[in-house]
């Protein structure tokens, strides 16, 4: 059983064709396999946040003048325009999955270059933040202040202050880890689309890191207000 | 078993056609959905306290939340195509949003629920303030 | 002694003692369980045994002798009756359960604090701590814990009481003892221990949390005594020698780990501990003179002995006083 | 489907094959460790999980020999501590999660829905390979100095110890993941790989039990993964999440540890209700009574499952309203389960019924598995918990549900489908002995513990007091009976990979779909693709539904 291929057909030239794996009768079934594998992986993507969400929140709840106080001292503006271009890289994405399904080779390629260039400038503003921690004495993970600590004053009197820059270490440390694993993935898609991979025939691989980069949107779209404007 | 270029029917729960009639939306509509977002955010940030002082108090982070769910609805619906994708699909991963709330609502429900101890001769110490004696 | 009020009698002697108000009715909820559990268990295991032997293949090519796949009737009586019969042991359980964590207002209070891995017992008015609990019968008596390190649990069976005991947080369990049982004392007023080395009387009070490598010696007593017993105060043991007061220390800080007989434990023996001479881990030389002794309570981890694990918890000036440590160094010279 | 008219003894003739079957077609070491056939993937993972029991039995037996005497006769209590550990995530983590579904499931699976093949074949071999890792990171934890945290790594024991904490956690992380994928394969495969005209209700209960079972691994294991994940960052950075020296709370720990820990009961004993299912059918000849229920019941239970982590705190402090809805909660899980044990109690009533070895275990495992559900309910009820908490009781009764009735029923399975995998026959006098040794050896282990437990005996102890000597030693004479049981059986399937009789094309006369592919199957299972037309269950008398 299965020995055949099925080979799609090229919806017009300069595309290359797909064959369909042996133990799949239909492009259509194996479309639809990996795709329904692929929503799943992003279930579980969810419950893995959510997990650091229900900490966040708990902690919240608990020493809510920490996080008040603790969330001042990120700059917002830095955060609003990181949840803008990431916006951006989402819209271009989900344009470059359009490109694919209807074979327009140069503009998925010209999309999925804008999506990784908004990435790259998500994750400068993010080196821009962590390191205007690190020279105000705030490091990832270690709890410690150092003594001539810029934020020490507005801290002081706070319990366990740490705990609410541990989080936001963890959170979008976990997070940029994902914008890192999405901006490879992007490049690996445009370099096989130049090729003329993808094309209205057989483009899964698009629409599932599409679906992935979504993902990382969603999750910040719910970190940014958490962390950077917490009520 | 070779099917060659076997065309049958009924696998499963997939819906077997060569073509797959896949969802393709206007460029007007992902540009429409993509402003939208950006005014939310807008949004978000200009009634948020620490910007525009408005004191909003236990209400603030709801709001937030609810801001950022549509948000995150627009993006699921549109730019995911969950609007247009099958029932087991949109399952999968709503269904994840369902079992999260779970833990949720347990743990919270736990912690705001707690009964405060009082101790010895003491003014009652909160539960809430780990470690601080 | 006061004859106790069993409220519920142990038909198959399988539970501990009942000894507080609320152990009769765990006992007779867990007996109704046991009677309904053993009920199904017999109905299952006969049918099973009854089926697989009257119903057996005899021949390779015998057909089924019945062919029913469903019986409305039937399945909805056995989703009803299990459903029943589990509200009813949720709902006495929770009734059950209220009683437990609700202490009375004017329960007795006491104070506890847990470490790795011992129990400091405080009773209501004393300034030092005690190896065991006395509590007066019939009186509610209430312990609010706390935790020094990690996670304990203090659990008394002939009680039906536990909780843990969670560092960070002030944990509260409370019983009212029925039965009296005091510490059988011999003609010289020191308790009497059995053939193994337990002292006899009292109740048992274990760690039922894993705490590490004492978690099982956490092994206390919780000694039920009358009102007058109670009003002397037998707790309050502190003797009046340097010496004593220093083994009364180590009884208290100390058992978990370190042996008198010189058999090895969590850490090295204190017997001929003062002056002897060994190395540290990280291959130093030392010698216990007082000086030494007094770090080693005071900073455990600067130092550690050559074979054993850096385990050891600190004992700050609040939890172990400068004349304690004192006491146990006068007790120690005393070990040869 | 044909009615099939079993005739084991007559061997299939030689040459009969179209093809060559799954273990002849390709030969030599990469053609293993390189495989995408889901039959070659589930013996790889049915030798590794098998290795683990034995690793986690020994650390069993060194277990029970110690407490033979009552200040433990074999290990200081540091070393005891780091054994039970290892037992715990050897048995948990490595043996008994992937056990059915990624060794019993991956065979089978694709065999019932008629297909050739899991839906992702690379990811089932990615898989394996992550549970591979997962384990040889676990053994470097204990090559560097061993995990003393039990099983559940409460904090903040786990924090304060200095011990391999950090690379333990990335192991069970490691092993999560190839757990999440393994269930992420089968709900694509059972969504999409059904053979034509296999509706939901013509699916076997095992695909029901492994559907279910897989909808908790994808759904519950992330938030175990970030648990260690963070465990790991608090071991190493004092981020303080769990930490109360740094504010955390160490309850909130244990609700995200048990809101994954509960479900994986569930994921370990679903697929063993559905192997179980399975084997009573069979040797029953007869139509699984009440088919809609049990498949119904599986569902159920999965989804009540998320909803009474809780039922593990009952004495950490956690809120009495809290208390409450998990109790009731868990009380909600007996139902689906009573209606399950009943079910296969009236499937075997009234059939033909053959005691072979598979259907010995399966019996072992019926009356296993009712100690363990009812014992439960004690577990679950507010006020006794709170005495039977931490406790022997405890112990014996998750080694009822996880290993005298999963790894029973796991064993039941191996037993049943070994003609199917290997094509030839063991012992099966020998399997029946050790089938009554193991069950008799069980229950002289875990009686004596109920009987400690509810005298209050806490459990995790390395020195105990004397009054229960005679208890322990009951139990620890149990255990090597358990103990030679368990060596028989590998010793005689072992024996039958080389010696054993030549199976029957269709052993036992099963009548779905796995037993219709060629004994052993082909490369790609079939050599007809498989149509179901008739009903499920059809022993030939036409069963209706």
């Amino acid at each position: 059983m299965g020995h055949s291929t099925i080979v799609t057909p090229t919806p017009q030239g300069g595309f290359q064709t797909h064959t369909v794996a042996h133990h799949f009768k239909t492009a259509e079934q194996e479309f639809q396999s990996a795709k329904l594998a692929f929503w799943l992986f992003l279930a579980t993507e969810v419950m893995l946040f959510g997990g650091l969400f229900a900490a966040y929140i708990y902690y919240h709840d608990v020493y809510p003048e920490t996080f008040q106080k603790g969330g001042a001292l990120l700059d917002w503006k830095l955060g609003a325009l990181n949840t803008g271009l990431l916006l951006t890289s989402s819209w271009t994405m989900a344009m470059g999955v359009r490109a694919s399904q209807l074979s327009q080779r140069k503009q998925l390629v010209w999309w999925l270059v804008a999506t990784v260039v908004c990435a790259a400038g998500f994750m400068v503003v993010k080196y821009i933040e962590y390191s205007t921690k690190y020279h105000h004495g705030i490091f990832a993970f270690t709890g410690l202040f150092s003594p001539d600590d810029h934020y020490a004053p507005d801290l002081q009197g706070l319990a366990y202050p740490q705990l609410y820059f541990n989080l936001y270490f963890t959170m979008t440390g976990i997070h940029g880890l994902h914008v890192l694993i999405g901006m490879i993935a992007i490049a690996w898609l445009i370099w096989r689309g130049a090729q003329g991979r993808f094309h209205s025939g057989w483009y899964t691989p698009v629409e599932l890191v599409g679906l992935y980069w979504h993902v990382v949107d969603l999750i910040w779209i719910f970190l940014f207000p958490l962390l950077y404007l917490v009520p | 078993m070779a099917h060659g270029t076997d065309t049958s029917h009924g696998h499963g729960d997939t819906v077997v056609d060569h073509s797959h009639h896949a969802h393709v939306c206007s460029f007007q509509a992902f540009f429409g959905i993509y402003v939208t977002l950006l005014f939310l955010t807008f949004v978000t940030v200009a009634i948020a306290e620490p910007v525009s002082g408005l004191h909003l108090g236990s209400a603030s982070m709801l709001v937030a939340m609810a801001v950022a769910a549509v948000k995150a609805a627009l993006v699921m619906t549109v730019f995911m195509h969950l609007r247009w994708d099958t029932a087991m699909n949109n399952l999968a991963f709503l269904g994840s949003l369902i079992f999260l709330s779970l833990l949720f609502l347990f743990t919270l429900a736990d912690h705001s629920t707690r009964q405060v101890a009082d101790p010895i001769g003491g003014t009652p110490v909160e539960v809430k303030r780990f470690g601080q004696d | 002694m006061v004859q106790p009020v069993i409220a519920f009698q142990d038909p198959l002697g399988q539970l501990p003692p009942q000894a507080s108000t609320f152990a009769g009715d765990v006992d007779e909820l867990f007996y109704f369980l046991v009677w309904v559990s053993l009920a199904s268990f017999g109905l299952i295991l006969a049918l099973l045994v009854y089926s697989s032997i009257a119903h057996r293949r005899k021949t390779p090519d015998q057909p089924a002798l019945s062919n029913t796949t469903h019986n409305t009737t039937l399945e909805v009586v056995w989703t009803l009756i299990p459903t029943v019969v589990v509200m009813l042991a949720f709902a006495w359980g929770l009734k059950g359960n209220l009683d437990q964590q609700v202490a009375p207002a004017d329960a007795l209070q006491y104070r506890v604090e847990a470490f790795k891995w011992g129990w400091n017992f405080y009773h209501p008015g004393a300034t030092t701590a005690s190896e065991h609990i006395y509590v007066p019968v019939d009186k509610p008596v209430k312990f609010t814990m706390t935790s020094r390190d990690v996670l304990h649990s203090f659990y008394v069976p002939a009680m039906r009481a536990k909780r843990d005991v969670v560092p960070g947080v002030k944990q509260i369990v409370w019983f009212q003892p029925t039965v009296e049982n005091g510490p059988l004392l011999d003609a010289a007023g020191q308790p009497q221990t059995d053939a193994f080395g337990n002292l006899i009387g009292g109740f048992d009070l274990f760690c039922s949390e894993y705490c590490g490598d004492g978690h099982s010696v956490m092994h206390r007593k919780v000694y039920v005594v009358s009102q007058e017993q109670f009003d002397e105060k037998p707790w309050d043991l502190l003797p009046e020698d340097p010496v004593g007061r220093g083994e009364f220390y180590y009884k208290l800080n100390c058992v978990a780990c370190h042996s008198v007989d010189g058999s090895r434990l969590v850490g090295p023996s204190f017997l001929g501990l003062v002056g002897r001479e060994g190395r540290h881990t990280d291959g130093n030389a030392y010698t216990a003179d007082e000086a030494y002794i007094r770090e080693s309570i005071r900073k455990p981890m600067a130092k550690v002995v050559e074979g054993y694990a850096p385990v050891m918890p600190e004992f700050t000036e609040a939890q172990l006083s400068d004349e304690a440590v004192g006491d146990i160094l006068e007790w120690l010279k005393t070990l040869k | 489907m044909t009615t099939y008219v079993p005739d084991i003894e007559k061997a299939p003739e030689a040459g009969s094959r179209k093809e060559p079957s799954y273990l002849d077609v390709t030969k030599g070491f990469w053609s293993w460790a390189g495989t995408l056939d889901h039959k070659r993937i589930g013996l790889m993972y049915l030798v590794g999980v098998t290795a683990a029991f034995l690793c986690g039995g020994i650390l069993a037996l060194l277990i029970r020999l110690h407490l033979w005497t009552p200040d433990g006769a074999i290990f200081e209590n540091a070393v005891y501590n780091q054994v039970f550990t290892l037992h715990g995530v050897f048995m948990v983590f490595i043996f008994i999660i992937p056990a059915i579904p990624a060794s019993l499931g991956n065979f089978v699976l694709p065999l019932m829905l008629g297909a050739p093949d899991v839906a992702l074949p690379r990811l089932n071999l990615a898989s394996f390979y992550l549970w591979l890792t997962g384990t040889i990171m676990a053994i470097y934890s204990i090559l560097s100095g061993a995990v003393d945290t039990g099983w559940t790594f409460y904090t903040p024991y786990s924090l304060q110890t200095q011990q391999a904490v950090v690379s333990m956690g990335l192991a069970v992380f490691t092993l999560g993941f190839s757990s999440i994928f393994t269930g992420l394969n089968f709900i694509v495969t059972i969504h999409k790989m059904r053979a034509r005209g296999q509706t939901w209700f013509k699916l076997p209960l095992f695909c029901w039990a492994i559907y279910a079972t897989s909808v908790l691994q994808v759904l519950a294991t992330p938030v175990l993964g970030i648990t260690v994940l963070l465990l790991a960052f608090e071991h190493l950075y004092h981020i303080g999440i769990f930490d109360p020296a740094h504010g955390g709370d160490p309850v909130l720990f244990q609700h995200f540890f048990w809101f994954y820990s509960h479900p994986a009961v569930y994921i370990m004993i679903l697929p063993a209700m559905g192997v179980i299912s399975e084997v009573v059918t069979v040797h029953s000849r007869k139509p699984l009574f009440g088919y809609k229920l049990l498949a119904f019941s599986s569902i159920s239970i999965a989804v009540i499952s998320f909803l009474v982590w809780g039922h593990h705190m009952f004495t950490s402090g956690e809120s009495e309203f809290v208390m409450l809805a998990f109790s009731f909660l868990t009380m909600l899980v007996a139902i689906p389960t009573a209606i399950k044990e009943f079910s296969w109690v009236a499937t075997i009533w009234g059939g033909s019924v053959a005691l072979t070895a598979p259907m010995l275990y399966a019996i072992a495992f019926l009356i296993i598995f009712a100690i363990g559900g009812l014992t439960g309910v004690f577990l679950g009820t507010l006020s006794v918990d709170i005495h039977l908490h931490d406790t022997y009781f405890v112990v014996a009764h998750f080694h009822a549900v996880m290993m005298g009735s999963t790894a029973l029923a796991f064993f039941a399975g191996v037993h049943h489908w070994w003609p199917k995998m290997f094509g030839r026959m063991y012992n099966e006098t020998l399997a029946k002995i050790s089938a009554i040794l193991i069950l008799v050896g069980f229950n002289v282990t875990f009686l004596p513990q109920f009987a400690m437990g509810s005298q209050g005996m806490p459990r995790r102890y390395a020195t105990y007091i004397p009054e229960w000597q005679i208890y322990h030693q009951w139990s620890t004479v149990g255990a090597v009976i358990l103990g030679i049981g368990f060596a028989l059986m590998l010793g005689y399937l072992i024996h039958s990979l080389f010696a054993g009789r030549k199976a029957a094309a269709n052993e036992w006369g099963g009548v779905t779909m796995d037993w219709e592919s060629p004994t052993p199957p082909n490369l790609y299972n079939f050599d007809e693709e498989p149509v179901v037309t008739g009903e499920l269950y059809d022993y030939g008398h036409g069963a209706k539904h």
